[in-house]
């Protein structure tokens, strides 16, 4: 029998196939096009303490083979969350994890601890690039990289997965301070700080200026970063950034992702995670592979 | 729910050079489902360009030949490749998606549509049992017979004055505001904006169709944000695909 | 009349379209496709001090809208180049400026003596990622660029462009260590780094692994990046990074960018550098601009 | 130079399933120019994916009708895209591009093709006064007969024996080796390998057309390196697009 089960600390995932957070909602739309318990896990989108609106419209623009959003982290915060979303999720046998992002230290603590063992796993965004306060100021830097998952870790009940921005010098080296100061895991990539400026009126033709860039466009400088830090690391890595076919997926797993998760895809093809998934099983069954190790991270070199 | 796999039984331009075409799928589940003023979420393509769906009101569906037409206009890379498909093509369709008009058809409505902003009116106008149209454009018409069919009176402005009234809809709509409960109304900000004042000043109820650009077209990533007001003054952001695109005029803030 | 002039220190082009280092060789093959004399500037490969033979096959790979190149500077060296490749250059009313690449900061300056002014201008390049020795080192951090920078002001006799690689956290930082080091102007970006794996034979696409992602994927990276440091700095910037038509090149100038060079797109439409221009020129009609300052860096927010 | 709109005469399978096809380009001016061993750059659409060209070498050449023939096998996506290229399409194609085969017609000459590395032979055949051929495929054979109105003799072999010899092609070859002063050869590299190796024992000049990965196709951007060795042992990369695809075979390194 096949096996594709991955562990996140002490958090067991049935596969490795997950949603990227602020693409798929709190899961209620995508659950309208197939059961949501066929998902390794779900990601919500980036939740803040208190209820946030977020940026002015436009809020997306695209770009060859990406796109842009400044979306700004708009979520009902973490209470209303926990009230009104999360009861959904638990309807489904898959792994819900919650993605935090804060202005302050103190800010990222206190909802670690408000989220307790309600959900599965605390993805800690600090690498968000469309909201001034907190956010990628976190991120890029190793010694706050270093000091905020350090705190955050010990209000924190449940395995702490640290989420980097690609906008950095070297990933590795920010990888390994998240590691150090105790994540439990590490997801990359975020998205790359864009823009895009509409000829005709001379406007950006995102209202918040600049805006973060996913989707397919970005898929090598994810692959290469997941690559890089998968090898120095000794915690799971969870890969994203432009996966659209089971293919890609395959193709972060080889680079040494432990899971992957789907982000900008789903925008294209609702049913993207399932049908990734069961390519990734198909391509398993055709290399008469067992389980995830049996390729994961095997760069022929 | 699942996105479809709908067969174009016609794609052609409706107007001579001026880039408005008409587009009609074949899917039983999207006509049945369909009410006035949702949309479907179309992919252009299989490729990543242009990558995400475009959404497209729906204009007329016919329940019987389990047909839906949409009316659009070339405005980019999307709508431009849209053009070129070809009849018996697999496109691949996401809904009907979005909240539609409210059919108050025991009222005495009118719909108001600018431009573009025509298309989602028709289907509307079929579904209230009296109700005259207001249709606008800049130059030239489209689809005026299937309102004429539809309405009970059909009253049309161009701007160059080359079919009907010379000048705006919303003249028109206001020498007769007098005459209606409820207006539906759909077209350029601009546009919309007047005739939600026109209703506000003769206390006449108004639903507005809106657009923003948008990801997922169900509500999942929040890049189609709709500014809306409640009844304190205070504002938050509505979903326009899920939410909308139609929404009470008295809730929604035009900015800028 | 309209005029297209644009000025990098003291040296006058007539029009702001060049072509990106490495993608143009030094200009033969395309001088067969167009007259060489349209352009404003022609930059040819980089060199280095002695020959060098690049990487191991394969050098290309494809990704979405982008493509990753590890060619890794292969070329004749800064003498041969001068003796066999200069003189064709020099039958065209075109500046020639020599993209330039070391290991050491002493062999840059060695090459800007050689070079002296024979070429229009020099470009640092401190940005390739293709390279062990040198290249990226050098461009990722203040101050090395800081003091490369300066080290080879002093031996060049034309004006000195610095090529930044998009690889950092802060790009603004790196530009303003440049300017203040006596950079004469700014071109940007390089390429991203990024990696490809064939998932059939599990073996990184490209031979040395990682390579240097370009093409349209990246162009709003690209734009972001000049328009914030063409905030920030008073000499000219060079922009590129997926350029592939008129409207393209238009978004960078609006940016902030002096002059655009266009890279990865000769590849695809060999005539890609004079159909920017004719474009360039008739946006520029269309809105009755009668110089390029007109709509440089007119972003309206 | 130009690159040419190309309009496609023929774009059809020439194998049942097994994804070879045969296209066929109008375009006098590369008809005019071309020399066996050459290739063209194709474009494969308007679009950003696939962004780069496809170099496909030229298979046979009509002068009088001004038409150009290509075979190809799906590869990836972008072969795989061009199969469905319908006729009548305008195709953005550069070429002739390369150093083809030099003519040594007035020598004993064989061509060795193994796979789709038989398509570039053809046309080489036709320019050879006398030749011979050796045509080794997997499991399907295709252009057959066209081999056989150009040359004296065709040897064939299949891996699965369907069609001639079974085994391979250079089986045959060595056999015959005696016979020629000359040989050509094109395919999978482990084949070449054999065919250079079988050579140099016997002392015959031997020329290979070899396959990089592209960008730019005409020697501008060094992504094409081919290793080769000098008289003195040295070796450099020369560029696969401009210096080659044909090489001597003694300059030739193969690596891996
Ligand atoms: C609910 C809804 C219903 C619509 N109904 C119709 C209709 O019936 N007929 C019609 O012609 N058009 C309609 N539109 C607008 C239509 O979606 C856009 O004109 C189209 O997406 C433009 O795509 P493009 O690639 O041609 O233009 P581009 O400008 O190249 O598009 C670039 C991006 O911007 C988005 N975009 C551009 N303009 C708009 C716009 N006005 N609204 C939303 N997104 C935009 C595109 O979706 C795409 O993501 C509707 C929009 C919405 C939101
Ligand atoms: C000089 C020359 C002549 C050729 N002649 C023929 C021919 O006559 N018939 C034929 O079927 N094929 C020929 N090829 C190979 C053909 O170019 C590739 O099969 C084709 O580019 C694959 O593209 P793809 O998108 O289908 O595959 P993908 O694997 O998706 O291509 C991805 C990238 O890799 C490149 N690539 C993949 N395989 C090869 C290869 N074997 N050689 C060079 N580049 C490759 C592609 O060009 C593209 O940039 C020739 C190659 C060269 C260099
Ligand atoms: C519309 C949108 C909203 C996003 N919101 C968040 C967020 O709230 N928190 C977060 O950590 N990442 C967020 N991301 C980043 C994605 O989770 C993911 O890291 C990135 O998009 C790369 O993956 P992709 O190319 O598959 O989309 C968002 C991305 C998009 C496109
Ligand atoms: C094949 C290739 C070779 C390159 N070689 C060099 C080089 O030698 N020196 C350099 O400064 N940049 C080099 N570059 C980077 C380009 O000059 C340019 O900065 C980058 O490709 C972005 O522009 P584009 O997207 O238009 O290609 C190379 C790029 C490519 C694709
Ligand atoms: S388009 Fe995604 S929430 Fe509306
Ligand atoms: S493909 Fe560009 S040099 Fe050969």
């Amino acid at each position: 029998m096949l096996n594709m089960e991955v562990k996140i600390g002490s958090l067991k995932l049935k596969n490795p196939i997950m949603t990227a957070s602020g693409t798929y909602g709190f899961g209620k739309e995508y659950g309208e096009y197939y059961d949501l318990s066929k998902l390794g896990a779900v990601v919500v989108k980036g939740l803040t303490l208190k209820p946030r609106e977020g940026n002015k419209t436009p809020r997306i623009a695209e770009t060859p083979a990406g796109i842009l959003n400044s979306v700004g982290l708009q979520n009902p915060g973490v209470d209303a969350f926990l009230e009104q979303d999360l009861p959904y999720l638990r309807t489904y046998d898959t792994a819900v994890i919650a993605n935090i992002a804060g202005n302050t230290v103190e800010e990222y603590c206190e909802m670690a601890e408000k989220l307790g063992s309600q959900v599965d796993a605390i993805e800690l965004n600090i690498s968000c690039p469309n909201v001034k306060e907190g956010g990628v100021a976190f991120g890029t830097k190793c010694d706050s990289v270093y000091s905020i998952t350090k705190s955050v870790k010990q209000h924190c009940r449940v395995p702490l997965i640290v989420k980097l921005s690609p906008n950095v010098r070297d990933i590795v080296e920010i990888a390994l301070a998240a590691e150090e100061a105790g994540a439990d895991c590490l997801s990359l990539i975020n998205t790359l700080l864009g823009m895009a400026i509409d000829i005709n009126c001379r406007k950006p033709i995102l209202a918040n200026v600049v805006g973060g860039l996913s989707g397919p466009a970005v898929k090598p400088v994810a692959v290469r970063m997941v690559y890089q830090v998968a090898k120095e690391v000794k915690i799971p890595v969870i890969g994203m950034g432009g996966i659209s076919s089971w293919q890609d997926a395959v193709e972060f797993i080889i680079a040494g992702a432990d899971a992957v998760a789907i982000g900008t895809y789903n925008f294209v093809n609702p049913k993207a995670p399932v049908e990734v998934l069961e390519g990734v099983l198909g391509y398993m069954e055709k290399n008469h592979y067992q389980m995830l190790s049996d390729f994961k991270g095997k760069v022929v070199l | 729910m699942d996105n479809e796999i709908c067969k174009v039984i016609q794609n052609k331009e409706l107007t001579k050079g001026k880039g408005i075409y008409e587009m009609v799928l074949q899917s039983e589940k999207i006509a049945d489902a369909a009410m006035p003023g949702q949309f479907i979420h179309i992919r252009i393509n299989a490729g990543y360009y242009p990558l995400l769906r475009r959404p497209i009101s729906i204009h007329s569906v016919d329940k019987t030949k389990g047909t839906v037409s949409v009316i659009y206009h070339i405005k980019g890379q999307g709508t431009e490749e849209l053009s070129r498909v070809k009849t018996d093509t697999a496109m691949d369709v996401m809904g009907p998606l979005g909240n539609g008009f409210p059919l108050l058809g025991n009222k005495k409505c009118a719909v108001v549509g600018g431009g573009i902003g025509t298309a989602p009116l028709l289907e509307l106008a079929k579904n209230l049992s009296e109700c005259d149209a207001y249709l606008g454009f800049r130059d030239c018409v489209y689809k005026i017979e299937a309102f004429e069919e539809s309405c009970k009176s059909v009253h049309i402005a161009t701007e160059d004055g080359s079919v009907g009234y010379k000048g705006y809809i919303i003249e028109l709509l206001e020498q007769n505001i007098a005459d209606y409960e409820v207006v539906y109304t759909c077209g350029p900000k601009v546009m919309m904006k007047c005739v939600v004042d026109i209703c506000r000043k003769n206390k006449v109820e108004c639903y507005v169709s809106i657009e923003e650009r948008m990801g997922c077209g169900i509500g999942a990533c929040l890049v189609c944000a709709c500014k809306v007001q409640e009844e304190n003054g205070e504002w938050h952001y509505k979903k326009a695909c899920k939410d909308g695109p139609v929404f009470h005029a008295k809730e929604v803030v035009f900015d800028a």
